[in-house]
């Protein structure tokens, strides 16, 4: 082989702990190197340049870059090597960036690992192969997860763009915890006045397919050709039927339901729709509550319907779909207010959280757009907010900022003081974070023009005193401590990833953080994209956002399907298992181990059994291959001979530097 | 192949391989990268799709031909990428384990953890703590194979 | 009827239907060796029970094609069961005479009891008792002390799979393996037992006859240990490469050893190799519950997992 | 039942809080909770020995510790939550093998420290339960609505004490329930009332008391029962010092939970120190006393 | 106020000396106030709890020393409880009262001398001797008149002995004090 090696500076990055030259120089006396130079940037223009005439002027045919992580730029020289005609696996690259040059000290020892680094992937290329991609068709359809406002625009621009679009929303309704505010900051315009437009688009566009109240049970399958299970809940009423009449809801005796969508504030009927925007606006039955399923009498709303709608005998559907992307827009929950038992969250009545505040103030909400304490039904006086409740707390692992808060918390007051008038207002902040366009003013605008007493300090406990709250906590400007009197407290509670999104993470085999939020494939360049091929993220799933935000990366990852499918075939990856027939002993223990139901058995010629790979649904994790006693199915690229390679050259290297 | 000035680096480094899966681990090592979370330098990573690759005959093979240490490195039960490897490595990394003092060598010498793409601290930790007990273990007595075989060379038996 | 008697009625009523069957014959008083027997006069060479030493399930992969009959003891059973758990054998080609076993005796162990044994003209074996008849003696031996030392911690000695029994099964009780040869060795100090491996392996000829002794190493054709793709053993014979061989062999095996011994029998340097994969199949037992051979339905631990695993605990750093 | 318990009074028991320690031994005895006094026990270094120095306060404690595991113990108890607090930090101090030395130098000796440590009530809700207890109490205790204050160190550090919830304890709430009274809700459970500073800063202590005191008051509770030595000395023996600095006048009698809890079960007054108040327990007494003539019991 | 100098008045050592002694990581105070705003004590402060952390996050020896509010903390608990960076406050406000012992500064003589007072009378009796140890203050602090009215009450329902008790553990005590007034353990 004729091997060419660049030794990337990454200017002082790697240069700065790592003697790139010696690194170089190092390398050119390894077997079947035949040219190692150190670059300032091999990534930029001349750096890839520099490598195509390098492998047509000395007749490369393989390449090792050391450089940053292969999860940066594997890809972009791939390209490169492959523009001077090499085979784009005929690349390795060495990471004495990530892992060698920011990670550690000491230049000698940097410049030992980096050295050894390169070799070793010298050590691999040696045994390289030259792979080609296959290709397969698409199924040019979209699922979209989640219809709160992010998958809203996600689906609208997929299926404005011509593409089948699939939308899974769990609850009853679209429209997702934006169509629960009362107004949105900084404009204060209503809500759900903004986000029903896009809420009917939805329904009634031709080529979206809308199942609420139902969750993906399944997903398998591979970018291009997902198939997909969802899990169509049962609600007891005939969908097809149902007019969303009301009247049912209208003479339901049993009236003490919990109203997930007014945020627990107030009771709903057992058979409802959430709220008069609803879409699709269905009723449907809460069985906790229902006096058929509980007590096995009543049935009004049975008798009541004029379309015969009600069918209590209905059972959870699963049915089934294939898509070739998927976006995940499933939102967040905020954290159960009972962890904050400082705030007597849980056991005060009048302590609430932002988003059951919001149902407080808005129109359609429980009580009218009256503002009353949920306690006796009084209307507040003295209205205090507390920021950060939950966030950047790490004594219960929240080291995040939910970021929307400091901007609702404000409009909040605002609304507070357009409701009652007299009302004081209160806010307890730390920090007020309102980078956004005409943010900081808005928040200027609630305390100047609305009078809002912003206290910069954490609250320490919130406690009933003489038949009101006391709320005590710290002005960390004067240096004091402070209490005030409070009727109604409002906890802007952290956003946390929604309920059950572990579980779908893993359906879908994406990563999350910490915090339940799902991972991005690259922080800043590629933020709507997973590890997943082809899944796609949109909005709050993967860390709290703004509307604005959320709209905004609805359409971005509308576009990254759109760009994916405006191929009409896909290359499949080579990095797949291969069977060598002769060696294949017909066990068949990698077919039972395969994660992907990737291999199939087959009949060779002689009639004996073999395993085979079908390379379009491999995905690559060489989990056969470590199952195979007799290694008669390695993964391409990985090898045991490439992975032996750089094992034996280390050990090697080892043996020989120590003393004898 | 001398580096620098041909000599040795002052520390005394140990010989450690790490079999990291690209998805989370190498992911996590990238991550504690780019936080500038400072580790030592021994460990040497081979990057692997998924520890599922990783065939425990890897870790002996190295083990006993003069690494001091062995660390696998997977997502997290339930996080792999692939959905399953790990939980495959996880049964043959733990018997390879359990089998290790029988050939006379401290199964300290090998560890397999999680690390997901975002716990670059929990690397830094990992990497650092491993590290630390590599060198109170001291070199490999593997060594000894490799001295007897250049001597029955030597000696021409 | 003896047993010897009632196995040749056996074999002969199924001969018909079978292209062989295999089973051990030969001259030897103290040893037998395979038999294949084909036709009805074969059957005059058939051995007695207490020769019946080797594992003839070693032959089945090869004979897969063809329609077999074999006689098995309660050891070799496992074996068979393994292969065919595997996917490696076919059941309807198959045809298994059952033999329960008191135990085989090891021809080596009677030569270091008895100086004239090499002249031995007759074994027999009654009530725990071994007669070997030499052209001047007759020597009786304890059963015992001339048993393999593997029949001496046997816990199966029926055999788990068969279509026809040969005789009465043996009662048996609750045999533990204590695995007293393991905790021995693992009472040494680790340098100890890299030392013993040393030695060991200095001395093994990497003649692979374990290997081809081993009934479950159906991939010997192509065997890792000698080949390029992949590359993991060189042809030097140094101890490295004879010890790691062994090391890969056994861990192929592991969750897949039965423990019938072959290997160690086979070995020409008399290496105790068995105790390596005997460790595996602890650690596999403590681990997972599970033992290679016993039944048909049970996945082998290695090929499956849990998500919440029982007796691993989460490894930290 | 639980075997036997290494008892710890600490000193305020022997003095200011004698009807602490009357009532958990009549109590204790009753419940058949054997307790075995450490034998020669000394102070546990309290407060002040942490303000100076860590390792004397530890040693101090640990000498307490070694005495009680010195008879076999496994098991200790003690009903002032500011010795359970001394006793603790010593021992989770000296799980680093460095500070446990210089504690060993100190004390003269091996400080093994690994005894289990609780409070008495901790004890009783643990080892004996909530059903176990309302089973053997033989007059019910309805006509009380009790505000139960817990201080702050029942529950805090959180890490080190583990018990309860620390915003909202309910332990004491839950047992008077189960003897039949009413608990109040009472806003600050946990709040300080001013701890030993009542020496040398009086002023504070008079308005943190007197803050309790007034929830306590506002709560509607008659009576307010405590577990902590030094917050009912503050709260009960400084009553008209509070009332002389705040204005208000309180006759609010302040209990220790094992005195309500030995009227439960049937002991005479005497035996739980009932006269030993600076503010009578008298109302508390001629509540119940007309309940248990109504219910022909008592 | 004068104007501080960050450069020049930050004294560095000081700084890392009370995370090292607390084994708390004071960078990590963001200056929320919740340590401030469940104090009991906090009236009572010359300087706010989190005003604490911040002089002793910037350097400024003296100034966090010589503060009355480490000598005033009644060692409730409630800032390490409500801290969100899960900094044990009171435990730092602790190790700055360690120090400002031993470089001798005393802002609130009461405070000390009542502690001092305490531990006399552990020292000499094994346990606490309340009426002497009440004695002992009282002379060292000159409030002759102080809490006179509760005494009485105390003796008339026995809780105040006007003897010490002895206990046996005396001995082992005082050695205790001894071997720590010698320096041992340090």
């Amino acid at each position: 082989m004729r091997i060419g090696v660049f030794v990337c500076h990454c200017g002082t990055n790697i240069a700065g702990t790592v003697d790139c030259a010696a690194v170089a120089a190092a390398a050119q006396q390894f077997p079947e190197v035949v040219l190692a130079v150190d670059t300032p940037y091999a990534c930029s223009e001349p750096g890839q340049r520099a490598i195509i005439e390098a492998i047509e002027q000395k007749g490369l045919n393989g390449v090792v870059v050391a450089s940053c992580t292969p999860r940066m730029h594997e890809a972009t020289f791939r390209r490169t090597v492959e523009r001077a005609g090499l085979n784009r696996y005929m690349f390795e690259m060495a990471n004495i960036r990530e892992h060698v040059s920011w990670v550690g000290r000491d230049k000698k020892l940097n410049t030992f690992k980096a050295t050894d680094l390169v070799r070793i992937a010298v050590e691999k290329l040696r045994y390289n192969r030259p792979l080609t991609a296959k290709s397969f068709a698409v199924n040019k359809r979209v699922l979209v997860i989640g219809a709160g406002v992010a998958g809203i625009q996600a689906a609208l621009d997929c299926a404005d763009g011509g593409l089948e679009t699939i939308v899974v929303e769990r609850t009853s309704t679209v429209g997702g915890k934006m169509a629960k505010l009362d107004k949105t900051f900084p404009t204060v315009d209503c809500s759900v006045c903004v986000l029903g437009p896009k809420m009917v688009d939805l329904a009634q566009h031709r080529k979206i397919k809308l199942y609420a109240m139902s969750e993906i049970a399944d997903l398998s399958g591979y970018v291009g050709n997902f198939e997909v299970s969802i899990r169509r809940k049962a609600t007891y009423v005939d969908w097809n039927k149902c007019t969303g009449c009301g009247l049912c809801a209208d003479k339901c005796p049993s009236r003490k339901a919990p109203d997930h969508f007014n945020e627990l504030v107030g009771r709903t009927t057992a058979i409802s729709i959430p709220f008069p925007q609803a879409i699709p606006k269905k009723a449907s039955i809460d069985a906790s509550s229902c006096l058929h399923f509980l007590k096995d009498r009543c049935g009004v709303c049975a008798k009541v319907c004029p379309v015969e709608a009600i069918d209590f005998e209905q059972q959870d559907e699963v049915v089934k779909e294939s898509v070739g992307a998927v976006v995940v827009a499933t939102g967040f929950d905020l954290l159960d207010i009972r962890r904050f038992g400082q705030y007597g969250g849980g056991r005060f009545p009048d302590v609430v959280t932002s988003l059951q505040y919001e149902r407080m103030l808005s129109a359609s909400g429980p009580t009218g757009g009256h503002l009353k304490c949920p306690s006796d039904g009084r209307e507040p006086k003295s209205v205090v907010f507390i920021s950060c409740v939950g966030s950047r707390d790490r004594s219960m692992d929240r080291a995040i900022c939910s970021g929307f808060c400091c901007m609702y918390t404000a409009k909040q007051a605002i609304l507070t003081k357009s409701h009652v008038p007299d009302c004081e207002t209160h806010v307890f902040y730390m920090d007020i974070r309102a980078p956004g366009k005409g943010y900081d003013e808005f928040i200027r605008r609630a305390q100047e023009e609305y009078r809002t007493n912003y206290v910069r300090g954490r609250v320490s406990s919130v406690y009933p005193k003489n038949g009101r709250l006391a709320v005590r906590g710290a002005d960390t400007l004067l240096g004091t401590q402070t209490e005030v009197m409070a009727d109604l407290v409002v906890l802007a509670v952290g956003a946390g990833a929604a309920e059950g999104s572990r579980d779908l993470a893993e359906k879908l085999r994406i990563s999350y953080d910490a915090y339940g939020f799902f991972m991005e494939s690259h922080p800043k360049l590629k933020p709507v994209e997973t590890n997943t091929a082809g899944v796609f993220l949109a909005g709050a799933c993967q860390g709290p956002k703004d509307i604005p935000a959320s709209v905004a990366m609805g359409s971005a990852a509308a576009g990254k399907v759109m760009a994916l499918f405006s191929k009409e075939r896909l290359e499949s990856d080579p990095q797949v298992a291969q069977v060598n027939a002769v060696r294949c002993v017909g066990c068949l223990k990698c077919l039972r181990t395969c994660p992907f139901g990737a291999i199939q058995e087959v009949q060779a010629r002689d009639g004996s059994t073999k395993a085979q790979v079908i390379e379009s649904v491999c995905q690559g994790c060489g989990v056969c291959t470590v199952t195979c006693t007799d290694r008669a199915i390695e993964l391409q690229h990985f090898t045991d001979n490439q992975l032996l390679a750089e094992v034996n050259y280390l050990c090697r290297s080892w043996m020989e530097k120590s003393p004898a | 192949m001398s580096v620098v000035d041909g000599k040795e680096p002052s520390v005394k480094e140990l010989r450690i391989i790490g079999f990291l899966c690209n998805w989370c681990s190498y992911g996590g090592a990238d991550t504690a990268g780019v936080s500038r979370f400072s580790q030592p330098t021994d460990l040497r990573i081979i990057r692997v799709p998924c520890s599922g690759r990783v065939t425990p005959l890897f870790v002996v093979k190295a083990l006993m031909s003069g690494a001091d240490g062995v660390l696998v490195s997977g997502c997290h039960p339930r996080d792999c990428h692939y959905s399953e490897g790990n939980l495959y490595a996880r049964r043959r990394l733990e018997v390879l384990k359990r089998f290790l003092p029988t050939l006379g060598i401290e199964p300290e010498r090998f560890e397999y953890i999680w690390v997901s793409a975002s716990e670059g601290e929990r690397w830094q930790t990992s990497v650092t703590a491993f590290t630390e007990r590599i060198h109170a273990l001291g070199p490999s007595p593997a060594v000894k194979v490799n001295r007897y075989d250049a001597r029955l060379v030597a000696g021409g038996l | 009827m003896s047993t010897i008697d009632l196995l040749r009625e056996a074999i002969r009523a199924k001969l018909p239907d079978l292209d062989m069957v295999l089973a051990w014959g030969g001259d030897d008083p103290l040893r037998a060796s395979p038999l294949f027997i084909r036709t009805e006069s074969d059957l005059e060479n058939l051995a007695a029970p207490h020769l019946y030493v080797s594992n003839l399930a070693v032959n089945l992969y090869s004979l897969r094609s063809k329609k077999i009959g074999l006689v098995v003891k309660g050891c070799d059973s496992r074996s068979v069961i393994q292969l065919l758990k595997e996917g490696l054998i076919a059941r309807p080609s198959l045809y298994i005479f059952g033999l329960p076993c008191e135990g085989v005796v090891d021809a080596a162990k009677i030569n270091r009891e008895i100086p004239d044994a090499g002249r031995a003209t007759g074994l027999a074996v009654r009530s725990g008792r071994v007669m070997v008849q030499t052209p001047e003696n007759e020597h009786i031996l304890d059963l015992d002390a001339v048993l393999a030392d593997r029949c001496l911690r046997c816990r199966y000695p029926n055999p788990l799979i068969y279509d026809q029994l040969i005789g009465e099964a043996i009662p048996v009780g609750e045999i533990p393996d204590l695995y007293q040869d393991l905790d021995e060795f693992e009472a040494l100090s680790l340098d100890a037992r890299h030392d013993f491996w040393m030695e060991t392996m200095r001395r093994c000829v990497r003649c692979y006859a374990c290997r081809n002794a081993c009934p479950l190493c159906v991939c010997k054709a192509h065997c890792v240990a000698d080949s390029r793709e992949p590359h993991w053993l060189t042809l030097e014979t140094n101890v490295s490469q004879k010890w790691f061989f062994q090391v890969l062999h056994s861990m192929h095996l592991a969750g897949r050893c039965t423990e019938c011994g072959e290997c160690e029998r086979a070995c020409p340097m008399g290496l105790p190799i068995l105790l390596m994969r005997r460790k595996l199949n602890r650690e596999i037992r403590e681990l997972f519950g599970y033992e290679a051979g016993l039944d048909l339905m049970t996945t082998p631990p290695l090929s499956t997992f849990s998500i919440e695993e029982e007796n691993i605990a989460e490894r930290e750093l | 039942m639980s075997a036997a318990l290494a008892y710890y009074p600490g000193c305020s028991q022997t003095a200011s809080a004698r009807e602490y320690d009357l009532s958990t031994r009549a109590c204790c005895q009753t419940l058949g909770v054997e307790l075995n006094d450490v034998p020669d026990w000394t102070c546990c270094g309290s407060t002040p020995a942490h303000a100076t120095d860590h390792a004397l306060a530890a040693a101090l404690a640990a000498r307490n510790l070694a005495q009680a595991m010195d008879t076999g113990a496994s098991n200790l108890a003690t009903p002032c939550p500011s010795c359970l607090l001394a006793l603790r930090t010593a021992q989770s101090r000296c799980e680093n093998e460095g500070f446990k030395g210089r504690v060993e130098v100190l004390l003269g000796r091996p400080a093994t420290l690994s005894i289990r440590t609780r409070s008495i009530l901790q004890v009783l809700m643990e080892d004996l339960g909530l059903e176990a207890l309302a089973e053997k109490a033989v007059r019910p205790l309805k006509g009380l609505r009790v505000a139960s204050y817990y201080g702050c160190l029942m529950t805090r550090p959180v890490g080190l004490m583990a018990f309860e919830d620390p915003d909202n304890p309910t332990a004491m709430d839950r047992l008077f329930l189960a003897l039949g009274a009413e608990a109040a809700p009472f806003a600050l459970k946990t709040e300080c009332c001013g701890a030993a500073l009542g020496v040398p800063r009086k002023e504070a202590v008079l308005e943190l008391s007197g803050r309790i005191l007034a929830a306590a008051e506002e709560s509607g509770a008659n009576v307010l029962a405590v577990a902590c030595p030094l917050c009912q000395m503050n709260l009960d023996l400084r009553r008209e010092q509070i009332e002389g600095y705040t204005g208000q006048r309180s006759t609010l009698p302040v209990l220790y939970f094992t005195q309500l809890l030995g009227l439960a079960l049937g002991l005479p007054e005497e035996a739980l120190g009932l006269g030993l108040h600076n503010v009578g327990t008298r109302p508390v007494l001629d509540i119940l006393r007309r309940t248990w003539a109504s219910e022909d019991v008592g | 106020m004068p104007v501080m100098e960050l450069s020049a008045s930050q004294d560095r050592a000081f700084f890392e000396a009370v995370c090292a002694k607390s084994g708390q990581d004071l960078l990590r105070c963001y200056q929320c106030g919740n340590c401030t705003a469940g104090c009991p004590m906090q009236p009572y402060y010359d300087l706010a709890a989190h005003q604490v952390m911040r002089l002793v996050q910037t350097g400024q020896r003296k100034a966090a020393l010589t503060c009355s509010s480490l000598w005033l903390c009644a060692g409730c608990g409630q800032c390490s409880a409500r801290c969100p960076n899960q900094l044990d406050v009171a435990l730092i406000l602790e190790t700055l009262r360690h120090m400002a012992r031993r470089a001798g500064y005393n802002p609130q003589p009461r405070v000390a001398q009542f502690s001092r007072a305490f531990l006399k009378s552990v020292h000499s009796h094994g346990r606490v001797f309340e009426l002497g140890l009440l004695l002992r203050y009282k002379l060292a602090s000159g409030r002759l008149l102080d809490d006179a009215d509760l005494a009485p009450r105390l003796l008339k329902v026995g809780k105040l002995h006007l003897t010490p008790t002895s206990t046996p553990g005396q001995a082992e005590v005082a050695a205790i004090f001894r071997r720590y007034e010698q320096g041992a353990g340090s």
